[in-house]
């Protein structure tokens, strides 16, 4: 067992990450921003360090004051949380070399399903479901022609060097295909120097659904089953819930099995989430592999009843997890609203500053995990995220009438948050449904 | 449970009295009541970086493991503005030694005169020596730290009474 | 289904009737006191009416203040909370006559429940286990002995006429008998003017458990299992928990049945509390039957996943209560602890006044119950419940764990709170080990 | 989104506005824009509590209904002390009558001269019509509610100017 952790980590995670350790006995250190001083969770570590200015290249990005202030603190191990130095490979390679436990797979895992294309073979190679394309640059019409037909319409044609959206066009038919294949050859030749392009298939509204996964350093892997993220702002979520609406239990076991093969291949250990895409026909292809904690897992926490922090941790500290697949059930449905301090009325921008009124919601079925409380500042240095609701009830309707009661507790002031967009989207006659897609935000607020 | 509670609840309070001002030391005693609470690493409010010459070699691989451009702090003590004292901060985190090696002497002790090139101490970080330099002119008048001591960030090293 | 609801009650209570009224789409009506007028909760009721001043004589125990609140603002019902007048008859009778529906128990039922004579009765004649005694007057010291032996020993005798300990002894055995008869006598005597006595079992070291019931008008009735509140500190309870550490699946089903007997026997609808002592044989003992929603009823909801607020509303707008005894279980461990604004090192002398810094606990497996904030005052004028937290875990050392870092997290200032007493308590040898009964407190702090 | 959300958030504002200013009413009014809100029942800042001389009938059983000893509050009005009007306060929850049945003219009417004795409308509460005495002597001057509506426990029936 790990006996004493640092957390490069700052607000809500690093909360997150203080209060499981705390439960089981292990000793924190909180680093912290000359920015986040005062941050009310600092005082919950055992001990904290200074590591630097706001700036986070100069503090929570950087290397080697991290790894300075765990050697002079003394912890057996670091805890990256998510964001910053959570998926850098470099980082991690670096405390294995001073001696220090990086809670997170190992190096080379983490480096095979961080490279796109490493990851998509290695699906593959696991017969997890790709989205059908060219697997590289495509020759002439004639073979892009058989290849549509072979993959089905509707396709997108995109550029290699692409990005942004230029070089790329949806095709429907062989009739369009010849024009789009041209006009997109141009313009990324145009736009990159460069005008090769490839073929996938288009996914047509898909939703966006990803599994929890976890395995220990003996080949045990399990699953936590899956978290429904289809309702993204500019590809940021926003709501999140489990279990996803669409998909029945044999669907679920399909979904779940596909994940446990690809890490099972990719030799992982420690927490990882497969994402995919999931179509109208509830047939889903992988998209890849975030080899770290979640800010959603809190809504797998709620419906399976287990600590996922709490897992990385003993798995970090080399504990076997006694826990089998069939010990992993899930229970009702839970939902998690990130409330960010930005202003829904104006582009979501930024809303930075002190909060003069905070007025938790409470009481059965909901938990908060912030790191905001009456008199902290939000400052401009780091993301939005203020805080997450999570609601766990029986049913989806309770779910969502207990998120909606308790969004509407929820005083922050005189900041601008994301609760009243959260409202809206909650109150969307397709959202109560469970009828949404990625683009469901954008098309209909 | 009331006294051991009392004790706890007074600490906690002081601890945080000390937190909140950069308190290192409180002694209180009644009688044969006594508390005696230390902190080893005030933080420090401020820092006004300036650039720190001794760059970190780049030997570790990565983006962020580029050869640092550390700092240094040279800023007047608000808290005591009579005095007109400046502080030399840490411009990085790790193991402070007053000297290049156990056997040398210190580089400074109080009383020396420091410019801004005198190396005052080094701060070893991830196996690294990074020599600290005064970046002001002046007189030592108080080590805050000692030979051997884990530094934070912004941590106050010497005071320095400018000429 | 009731469709407006004035809540005749203050503070948390008040607060989570709320919560259950708008998770179901039931407006609410709060009413306040002068001292009330600025609390949080009251902004969240649908309408709000200020019935007088701080003294509660003059306004939450004020029926006819009460009645014309809910007159005027054209209510279905009224939900009473617990304390002020949740256990009182006439005021459920006056609702009736006014066309207004109370929510709990038929005047009848509330009425012989109430009687502690009559629910003595009433369990023996449903079979329920009542502790062993005189039932009445004792006569002479040969009947004492008599009974003294049928029942075995210890016995205690107490003042027909009596309180305060007065007139009362604890008896061993036959040699004692004679001594502590006469002298319960002559003390009964000189303390009330009447000097009958009358025998009982005493029971030693007795936990506190309880069960949960709830019964709807078409005449089912069910339990939710035990609530154990043996953490007591002058007859006032600090902390709970559910199931009872000393008991397995099939004591359980006993105490429960016992409970269900008696409900049915009282021909009882909506949610009551039947309290019961249990002695270190696991024999219990029926007291009395609280016939309302109590204080402690959130360790409940954590273990069964079932909302008795939503369900007390749904039974007195005349739904039948769709759930069997099948349909309920229980689940892991719940613990709540209640934060009192008092001075756990003064005596728990009350500690009011304005809150300056608030900043809860959160997070995983914890339910926070609490009509406090940072910038809320706490006034003398009513019981110093400030916050319930509840904790949930798979297992009772997980949720000790998680209630203590809970309580170690929660920064309430400058007021004084039991929180540290909570903490000795849940950190001593002999909670932990869920050895304790009624005189833990009392004997070990 | 936004426009809908702009619209939410100025009347939640508004609201907070009125409830911690005791607004009844506000109307804005930009071009084709206009928001109205009006609120029923303000409630009052404070009671002084005088003894009032019709009681309830002790008609309705059980200690907390036992025949109560209501009141009237007069008080200055703090918020406008260059008026140093009385407020008449109700003393209970109830609704409002100006006159003693419908067909019957108000008791009292603004420039009605009022003495302490003077009944100036009934609360009617649970059935029972109790009638409002002025407690003050002076000169209606404004009647704050309408005939027929809900009042809470210290809201203002009229502002007296005094003699």
């Amino acid at each position: 067992m790990l006996s004493r952790i640092l957390i490069a980590n700052r607000g809500e995670i690093a909360l997150r990450i203080i209060r499981a350790c705390r439960e089981l006995g292990v000793e924190t250190v909180a680093v912290y921003s000359e920015a986040d001083r005062h941050a009310s969770y600092v005082r919950l570590a055992d001990e904290a360090v200074c590591i630097g200015p706001p700036d986070c290249n100069q503090s929570y990005l950087n290397v080697p004051r991290i790894i300075s202030a765990a050697e002079i603190t003394n912890v057996d191990a670091i805890h990256p949380g998510y964001g910053f130095l959570a998926e850098n490979t470099n980082f991690a390679e670096i405390c294995h070399d001073c001696g220090i436990t990086f809670i997170g797979p190992p190096v080379k895992a983490m480096r095979l399903l961080g490279d796109k294309v490493e990851a998509r073979k290695l699906a593959q190679k696991a017969k997890v479901p790709v989205v059908p394309g060219s697997e590289g640059v495509i020759g002439d019409e004639k073979e892009a022609m058989k290849l549509a037909n072979k993959i089905g319409y509707p396709i997108i044609i995109k550029a290699v060097a692409g990005g942004g959206g230029r070089g790329m066009r949806v095709v429907h038919n062989d009739i369009s295909l010849r024009a789009a294949l041209s006009a997109a050859r141009s313009e990324a030749e145009i736009a990159f120097g460069e005008s090769s392009v490839y073929l996938e298939k288009f996914i047509v509204e898909p939703r966006h659904v990803e599994v929890q996964v976890m395995a220990d350093n003996e080949g045990n892997a399990v699953h936590f089953y899956e978290r429904d993220c289809s309702i993204q702002r500019r590809h940021q979520k926003m709501i999140e819930e489990s279990p996803c609406p669409l998909l029945d239990e044999k669907d679920r076991d399909r979904l779940a099995d596909a994940a446990i093969r690809l890490i099972r291949e990719a030799d992982y250990v420690n927490a990882a989430t497969v994402e995919f895409l999931l179509d109208k026909d509830r047939k889903f292809y992988f998209i890849e592999v975030n080899t770290r904690i979640q800010v959603e897992h809190p809504v797998t926490e709620m419906v399976t009843g287990h600590d996922l922090v709490k897992w990385q941790i003993r798995i970090a500290g080399g504990e076997p997890m006694k826990l089998r697949q069939k010990d992993i059930k899930h229970h009702g449905v839970a939902i998690e609203c990130r409330i960010n301090a930005e202003d829904p009325a104006n582009n979501f921008a930024p809303s930075p500053g002190p909060i003069t009124e905070y007025i938790a919601p409470g009481g059965l079925g909901v938990r908060i995990d912030t790191h905001a409380h009456q008199g902290w500042t939000i400052t401009p240095h780091y993301d939005s995220l203020l805080a997450k609701i999570i609601v766990h009830q029986k049913t989806r309707p309770e779910a969502i009438a207990t998120m909606r009661r308790a969004l509407q507790e929820f005083s922050i002031q005189p900041i601008k948050t994301t609760i009243p967009a959260c409202l809206d989207i909650l109150s969307h006659n397709l959202f109560v449904k469970g009828k949404v897609d990625t683009g469901f935000v954008e098309r209909n607020f | 449970m009331a006294d051991k509670d009392a004790d706890v609840q007074k600490i906690q309070e002081l601890i945080k009295i000390m937190k909140e001002n950069d308190l290192v030391k409180i002694d209180i005693k009644h009688g044969d009541d006594q508390i005696s609470l230390r902190r080893a690493k005030p933080p420090q409010p401020q820092t006004v970086a300036t650039p720190f010459v001794t760059a970190l070699p780049g030997a570790l691989p990565g983006a962020a493991m580029t050869p640092e451009q550390t700092s240094t702090a040279a800023a007047p003590d608000t808290a005591h503005p009579e005095e007109e004292l400046l502080e030399i901060k840490s411009p990085i985190v790790g193991t402070f030694y007053e000297a290049p090696s156990p056997d040398s002497d210190p580089y400074v002790e109080t009383g020396t005169h420091v410019n801004s090139q005198t190396v005052v101490g080094i701060v070893e970080a991830m196996k690294v020596m990074n020599e600290i330099k005064a970046e002001v002119t002046g007189t030592v008048v108080e080590r805050c730290v000692t030979n051997g001591q884990a530094i934070e960030y912004g941590q106050v090293l010497f005071k320095i009474k400018p000429d």
